[in-house]
């Protein structure tokens, strides 16, 4: 196991480097300058300024310049905010898209469960057609759509929360909620989909011949095998939440990564853009790392075959 | 004696995209308390459906059209789920056919075993292990205490199978149903596993419904037969009746197509040619007869009813009338 | 009873023989799953019906996508405008349908290069395995950590605005699924019988691949080409929302959405259909997937 | 199964819900967002990227340092300096060369007095080039400026010094008419030597890394959230500051912004036109005069546009009319020239009083000198592949393609629309890739010369490469002329050569739209359009 564990961090490691070369020499080469009034600023001056920046010097130098700093675990500082520290405003930022982030998902996944569950249990009855339009629906409606009527809605016409803005816990339930939807839709029918398949298994049988009750077999039986394979969609699911949130942070105003990260890029602030591409894919390749080894622990089968090839 | 299981004109249908599919067709048997049923056939012939319909562990496609089964004084066909849950493991339990599948992978041998243990003995966890590992040791299993520990994928599947009847004999059930107990294993595992039924049975004094398509384990194990194909029953007798006095083309065909010690090379084994009827669209006269080398016009005319030939053997089919050529029962002997 | 009923049918040989039961093909079983889940044909339906739409729309309306008319701006439904007219006066039927197109062009070319490298790629890994195989793994591992929205995002901007630039940004992380899905079709089949036989007989590894393998890996990259599809029109929608994309007046059913949902408040109309369309496209492609996959994937057989 | 019914139940809520919320907002009574009279909120589109004088560029940050802050002189209601932190107007010599401000008796918020030094300190440590200042050069005017930011001269040979405490003097390298109107720009307000040194490289970055000396301080500062202004209580002139506090949200997208307005927790925002029309007759809307114009260059290194007979037919060829009435819908005025409306002409009079602009549109003439221009060039039809190059914004993509529409309707002319990020756009009319480019000019300050010698034949900003001696020679006269009457005319002289040429299609003079509540009064704008001035800003709300 901790060879295992080990392999796939040197395996992160790798990815990670390639990641940031490649993400280093493709903002590099957008066009442009990261300066801010680019627009006006003489051309004699524009160059001045991009020396002092040490922006003027070979592409190469730069990387390594930047790759040392990383060695120190600096990630520089931010070209469009100038002199912020950008693990400073990743830390900062990371909170709010966190906070809506996990919240969607806990949403999402109690939700989703749920529907996912009673749907497989009730396959072909109305709660198993509610779910499951349910599902394609809420796959169907883009984001920024049901963000947007969700704010217009329940924010103006209801009033009953904040159509957007940051600062209360009220705030950060229909971000998470427009989050949660995928989130819903995807969980339920990967649920349903595992749960039939788990209850058609012969060992569901088994246990009700001993003379368990339905709710037993489902309980200890149905969901516990059907719910150790869900965790793999976890990783899936926490990538899609990344996207959404970039929307949904815009649509309701959160001082998240995704504002960002959208508006480093249009910016050319090449340190902000290989900071959150560096954070956004750590936190992509350690959910999935976490996943496995959750899921190896969680899972006899595998616990047990991991103990073996020790 | 009074039989502890009655079946009568049982009907059991599933629902598919294509239709109905008949898979029981009115079947009656008995089973004696003590005694050792078994019922041969086809994959598809409607046997495990049977098992299955016993328990009341059919799919939800799956509906019990009518009949009724009688167990001790009550028809389990319209038992309540909560009564059925209070039979099922206690009164009558049910074995698989493949043990690599029939237990959950995510739980201990000793979880899944207590879980009969307490449900229906109502044993605390302490009590409940003590007879689990008696139980393991019951079945033959060294070394109970450590196996109560494992998981199924760390045990054989001889092991396993083992594991599979201590857990149906938890409740202590009067009626055991072993739905092709050994197809799953390796020949030698086979005999064991066999060899252990017979012994837990005259053991526990329980009865035993044998679902199996292999011959050679009835001769051995059981003592009375049921041949059943395409949803129907078409010999019933016992061990000795069956064998030495074959009545059923089918179950002629069966019996030839069994490889025996004793047959000489150039004696190939003969295969029964054709497949068995669609029953989505079961055939009105006998099912067998377009695989059938005795068929006659009237069995593709009328069905045959099951009529006994002594107070033990039944049958279905034409051939038994008075009528027909008596032709056929020479090959009873076996050397055509 | 008569005597005759008791004589012996007379019959040849060969009807033994005859099978009882109908023999159905894969494909012919499929298609009869597919049939009679009436989900995955009433999205067939529904995208058979957008198709047609897409591309013969226009014909059924004098209007093209891009002329504008100032005078007769945000206009509601009406008998010459059936979907209304846009701000700038440009009808909206037309425009909806034009959009349509493009989104589903964009889908169909984003998806057809996913399944062209993902076939290759997971193929080549799957046949030939071993160190071959780790390699390519490793690649793929690697794609799959990369946030895909980041790479497309900065390929965008990279890229000129157009059709194809954001099909190909769209299949740059796309394939890896496909790729994966492939190769695990292959690595199953390529150990069995037919063809271990094909080998020994001597036959060349392009024609292993493409005459055995390949038609046997059909049936998983259908299915999820089925789901691809919707979800690179997702994409797309999603891209444009934060208005990165294509070359107006060149409009997809993103860049409708996203310019509808500015004036949600005052024309819900210039919103309503092409969400409803982009909705009835997931919706159509998410019930085609699940049918075919109930259909095609033997698994889910019951 | 029903599925079939199911889907189309929800498919109906869905229909439902979207024409459902396009009803009105009857049932918010109209109430201040804050609560009270006290508190202003208005949101912002964007984070300040940071509040230093030196650095700031960005309109959002020189909205807050124009309230927070006061530089020597302020801009009035109508646009014309007032004295601010200077007592009075300041001297000037005869040369026009020396201005010298005295200045009044006030206070930084932590109670220490504002000095010439903080002056001097300010400018020269914007034009040192370690602080890498974006608006350096708008402090040019002034004597060896330029010099010290190019590393050319020392700090103490530029012509700013303090007489004394309350005495400063700033030479100029040539008579500059609008050094005045310049007093008022944020990269001239003092700062204090202390506050910057203690902070080092945190200066400004957070609330409690600045001091403030205008009518409020910033007491809160959440990043990309929001942020908070209070009453200055050392202000000099604190008695007309009326409001308490005001919050500024910063939000993103406007159909939110819109929709927190709709439920009154906004007072005021800044809105997309496509969001005018909600407002259409409400007293909500307010327009926002930008100094700022915006034309389509030519890229006349390609011989298509170096024929004036084609660069004409463009001009001719659009309807700028309908292009602000109906596409653009932001109370934009229709151009003739290169001069805003309210650019200053002389003491009296705008520069448009003085000469007035022509808006050409002639769908008839502009197909005549379309063709003229053909057989001129000899070409049968038009170059393939001709590119209109503008911004990806919302508002920016629809007047490009309302464009290739009139082009196609009144020419025959065939343009693709390349809408691309702002950086990509600046690159690509930097290096000539363009046929067509939609391009704009907001005013640093309130003067002709600051669009004039945009055009100066190799000129930066001049992306076209249009060229015309005349143009330069009246252009570069007028940078150094003492003599405003002259000076004006040769401007407006160089004006009408531009549009006589063709240099560049006019389209419009550009406003913004904003919303603000009924009971908001006394705020206003500066007069390049870029920030509000809350000092005399008050509430007036009864229930």
């Amino acid at each position: 196991m901790t060879f295992y564990i080990l392999r796939r961090l040197i395996l992160m490691m790798v990815t990670l480097l390639l990641i940031i070369t490649a993400t280093f020499f493709l903002v590099h080469s957008l066009p442009g300058t990261p300066l801010k009034n680019e627009e006006k600023l003489p051309p004699e001056i524009r160059d001045q300024i991009l020396h002092e920046y040490g922006l003027d010097q070979p592409l190469y130098v730069q990387y390594f310049r930047f790759m040392g700093g990383l060695f120190k675990a600096d990630l520089g500082k931010s070209l469009m905010y100038d002199g912020r520290d950008i693990s400073q405003m990743l830390k900062e930022r990371f909170f709010a898209s966190a906070f809506i982030g996990f919240q969607g998902i806990l949403i999402g996944l109690i939700i989703g469960g749920g529907l996912g569950i009673l749907s497989a249990l009730y396959q072909g009855r109305w709660i198993d057609n509610f779910a499951t339009s349910t599902s394609v629906l809420g796959v169907s409606i883009p984001s920024f759509v049901l963000a947007g009527l969700l704010s217009f809605w329940v924010g103006v016409k209801w009033g009953i929360l904040p159509p957007a803005l940051w600062g209360s816990y009220a705030h950060t339930i229909m971000p998470s909620l427009s989050l949660s939807v995928a989130v819903i839709a995807q969980f339920s029918r990967y649920v349903r989909t595992e749960l039939v398949e788990v209850l058609n298994q012969d060992y569901i049988k088994t246990a009700r011949a001993k003379g368990l009750s339905k709710a037993a077999v489902i309980w200890r039986h149905g969901l516990r095998n059907a719910l150790i394979p869900a965790v793999t969609v976890l990783g899936p699911l926490t990538v899609n939440i990344l996207t959404g949130s970039l929307v949904v942070e815009k649509i309701f105003g959160v001082p998240g990564m995704g504002a960002l990260f959208v508006d480093s890029i249009i910016n050319n602030d090449y340190t902000a853009v290989l900071g959150t591409t560096i954070f956004y894919s750590l936190l992509i390749m350690i959910s999935v790392l976490l996943i496995d080894i959750l899921y190896g622990w969680i899972d006899p089968r595998i616990r047990v075959a991991g103990r073996r090839g020790e | 004696m009074t039989p502890l299981l009655t079946v009568n004109n049982l009907h059991v249908s599933f629902h598919s995209y294509q239709g109905e599919i008949q898979a029981v067709r009115g079947i009656h048997f008995a089973v004696k308390p003590g005694e050792t049923l078994a019922i041969v056939g086809e994959s598809g012939c409607g046997k495990s459906v049977t098992a299955q319909t016993i328990m009341r562990l059919l799919p939800s496609t799956a509906k019990i059209v009518q009949g009724e089964i009688r167990y001790e004084q009550q028809d389990l066909t319209q038992l309540t789920e909560v009564k059925m849950e209070s039979i099922r493991g206690s009164q009558i339990a049910m074995i698989f056919q493949d043990p690599m599948t029939s237990l959950n992978p995510t739980m201990t041998i000793g979880q899944q075993l207590m879980e009969g243990l307490r449900k229906h003995l109502h044993l605390n966890k302490r009590l409940a292990k003590k007879r689990a590992e008696e139980l393991l040791s019951l079945v033959g299993i060294s070394n109970p205490h450590l196996r109560l520990k494992q998981y199924p994928h760390q045990l054989s599947g001889g092991m396993r199978q083992r594991v599979m009847i201590a857990i149906a004999l938890a409740g202590d059930p009067k009626l055991l149903i072993a739905d092709e107990p050994t197809t799953a294993l390796d020949v030698t595992i086979q005999a064991q596993i066999m060899e252990l039924l017979k012994s837990i049975q005259e053991k526990m004094g329980m009865a035993l419904l044998l679902i199996t398509h292999d011959l050679g384990i009835v001769a051995e194990v059981a003592d009375r037969v049921m041949v059943m194909y395409a949803g129907k029953i078409v010999e019933h007798g016992t061990v000795d009746e069956l064998f030495q006095h074959t009545k059923h083309p089918y179950t002629w065909g069966l019996l030839r197509s069994l490889p025996q010690l004793k047959q000489s090379r150039e004696e190939s084994l003969v295969a029964i040619p054709g497949s068995p009827p669609d029953l989505l669209h079961p055939p009105k006269a006998c099912p067998y007869v377009n695989r059938c080398l005795q068929a006659m016009v009237i069995c593709d005319q009328t069905p045959p009813e099951l009529t006994a030939c002594s107070s033990t053997h039944q049958v279905a089919c034409w051939l038994e009338h008075p009528m027909a050529s008596k032709e056929h029962e020479n090959r009873a002997g076996g050397d055509e | 009873m008569e005597k005759e009923s008791f004589q012996p049918i007379q019959r040849n040989f060969l009807s033994y023989q005859r099978l009882e039961r109908k023999q159905v093909g894969f494909w012919q079983d499929a298609w009869y799953r597919f049939r009679s889940n009436k989900g995955a044909l009433l999205g067939a339906i529904f995208i058979i019906c957008i198709m047609f739409f897409a591309f013969f729309g226009s014909s059924f309306s004098q209007y093209d996508y891009y002329s504008q008319n100032l005078l007769e701006v945000d206009q509601g439904d009406s008998a010459q405008h059936y979907f209304g007219t846009d701000s700038l006066g440009r009808d909206l039927w037309a425009r909806t349908w034009y959009g349509a197109k493009i989104s589903l062009l964009i889908a169909f070319l984003a998806v057809a290069l996913d399944v062209l490298i993902g076939v290759t790629f997971g193929g080549i890994s799957g046949y030939f395995g071993g160190r071959v195989d780790d390699t390519m793994q490793r690649v793929i591992e690697i794609l799959y950590s990369i946030p895909n929205l980041i790479v497309i995002i900065l390929m965008l901007m990279w890229l000129e605005p157009g059709i194809i630039p954001i099909a190909v940004a769209l299949s740059i992380t796309g394939w890896v699924p496909m790729a994966r899905i492939v190769r695990a079709q292959v690595l199953k089949l390529k150990s069995q019988e037919f063809v271990l036989a094909a080998r020994s007989l001597g036959a060349s590894h392009r024609r292993i691949f493409i005459r055995h393998l390949l038609p046997n890996t059909v049936g998983p990259i259908i299915i999820s080409v089925s789901f691809s599809i919707p979800s690179a029109i997702f994409f797309e929608a999603f891209l444009s929302f934060i208005g990165l994309g294509l070359r107006p007046p060149q409009a997809s059913l993103g860049v409708l959405v996203n310019e509808g949902y500015r004036y949600l408040q005052l024309y819900p109309h210039q919103l309503l259909w092409p969400a409803l369309l982009i909705s009835l496209i997931m919706l159509g492609f998410n019930l085609m997937g699940d049918g075919l996959r109930d259909a095609l994937d033997p698994k889910m057989k019951r | 199964m029903n599925k079939k019914r199911l889907l189309s139940v929800l498919a109906f809520v869905l229909i439902c819900a979207l024409l459902l919320a396009s009803c009105g907002f009857e049932g918010n009574a109209i109430k201040p967002a804050g609560g009270d009279n006290r508190t202003f909120v208005l949101a912002e589109s964007a984070e300040p990227p940071n509040l230093d004088v030196s650095k700031s560029t960005d309109e959002v940050s020189s909205r807050i340092l124009n309230n927070t802050m006061e530089g020597l002189l302020r801009q009035d209601r109508n646009g014309r300096p007032q004295p601010a932190i200077a007592a009075q107007l300041p001297q000037v010599s005869k040369d026009k060369r020396t201005y010298t401000f005295t200045l009044r008796n006030a206070r930084w918020s932590d109670g220490k007095p504002v000095r010439a030094q903080d002056f001097v300190f300010s400018w020269l440590r914007t034009l040192n080039a370690k602080t890498k200042s974006e608006y350096a050069f708008i402090l040019f005017p002034i004597q060896n400026a330029e010099e010290y930011n190019a590393g050319k001269v020392s700090a103490s040979q530029v012509g700013v010094k303090a007489l004394d405490d309350s005495h400063l003097q700033v030479k100029l390298k040539f008579p500059t008419p609008y050094f005045m109107e310049l007093c008022s720009f944020t990269t001239f307000m003092p700062q204090r030597e202390d506050i910057v040194n203690q902070y080092g490289s945190e200066y400004a970055l957070e609330a409690n890394r600045l001091i403030f000396n205008g009518p409020f301080t910033l007491s809160n500062w959440e990043h990309e959230a929001s942020f908070t202004l209070k009453k200055n209580s050392f202000y000099w002139d604190q008695r007309k500051v009326r409001l308490d506090r005001v919050e500024g949200k910063i939000i993103k997208d406007v159909a939110s912004t819109v929709n927190l307005y709709s439920a009154n927790r906004l007072d005021f925002t800044e809105i997309n036109p496509e969001f005018a029309a909600i407002f259409e007759g409400k007293s909500d809307r307010t327009v926002i005069k930008e100094m700022a114009s915006w034309y389509i260059e030519m890229n006349q290194t390609k011989a298509f546009f170096k024929n004036l007979n084609i660069r004409k037919s463009i001009n001719y060829g659009i309807d700028k009319r309908s292009l602000t009435k109906r596409v653009l819908k932001n109370d934009s005025v229709p151009a003739g020239g290169l001069m805003p409306t309210h650019m200053k002409g002389d003491e009296k009079h705008k520069f448009r009083e003085l000469s007035p602009d022509t808006v050409l549109y002639d769908p008839a003439k502009a197909k005549q000198l379309y063709a003229a221009g053909l057989k001129e060039l000899g070409l049968k039809r038009q170059p393939d592949r001709l590119e209109i190059v503008g911004d990806d914004a919302d508002s920016s993509k629809k007047q490009m393609e309302y464009i290739k529409e009139q082009l196609r309707k009144n020419l025959g002319l065939q343009v693709e629309v390349t809408a691309i990020p702002f950086k990509q756009r600046l690159q690509r009319g930097k290096r000539q890739q363009f046929d067509l480019l939609i391009s704009g000019w907001n005013a640093d300050y309130n003067d002709p010369m600051t669009f004039s010698d945009l055009f100066l034949s190799g000129g930066s900003y001049n992306r076209g490469k249009w060229s015309n001696p005349t143009y330069d020679q009246l252009v570069r006269k007028s940078m150094t002329n003492p003599n405003d009457q002259e000076r004006l005319a040769d401007l407006m002289k160089a004006e009408k050569i531009l549009i006589q040429d063709a240099a560049i299609v006019p389209l419009y003079y550009r406003s913004r739209l904003g919303i603000k509540k009924p009971f908001v009064k006394g705020i206003y704008w500066i007069s390049t359009g870029s920030s509000y001035v809350l000092k005399e800003t008050y509430l007036d709300w009864k229930k």
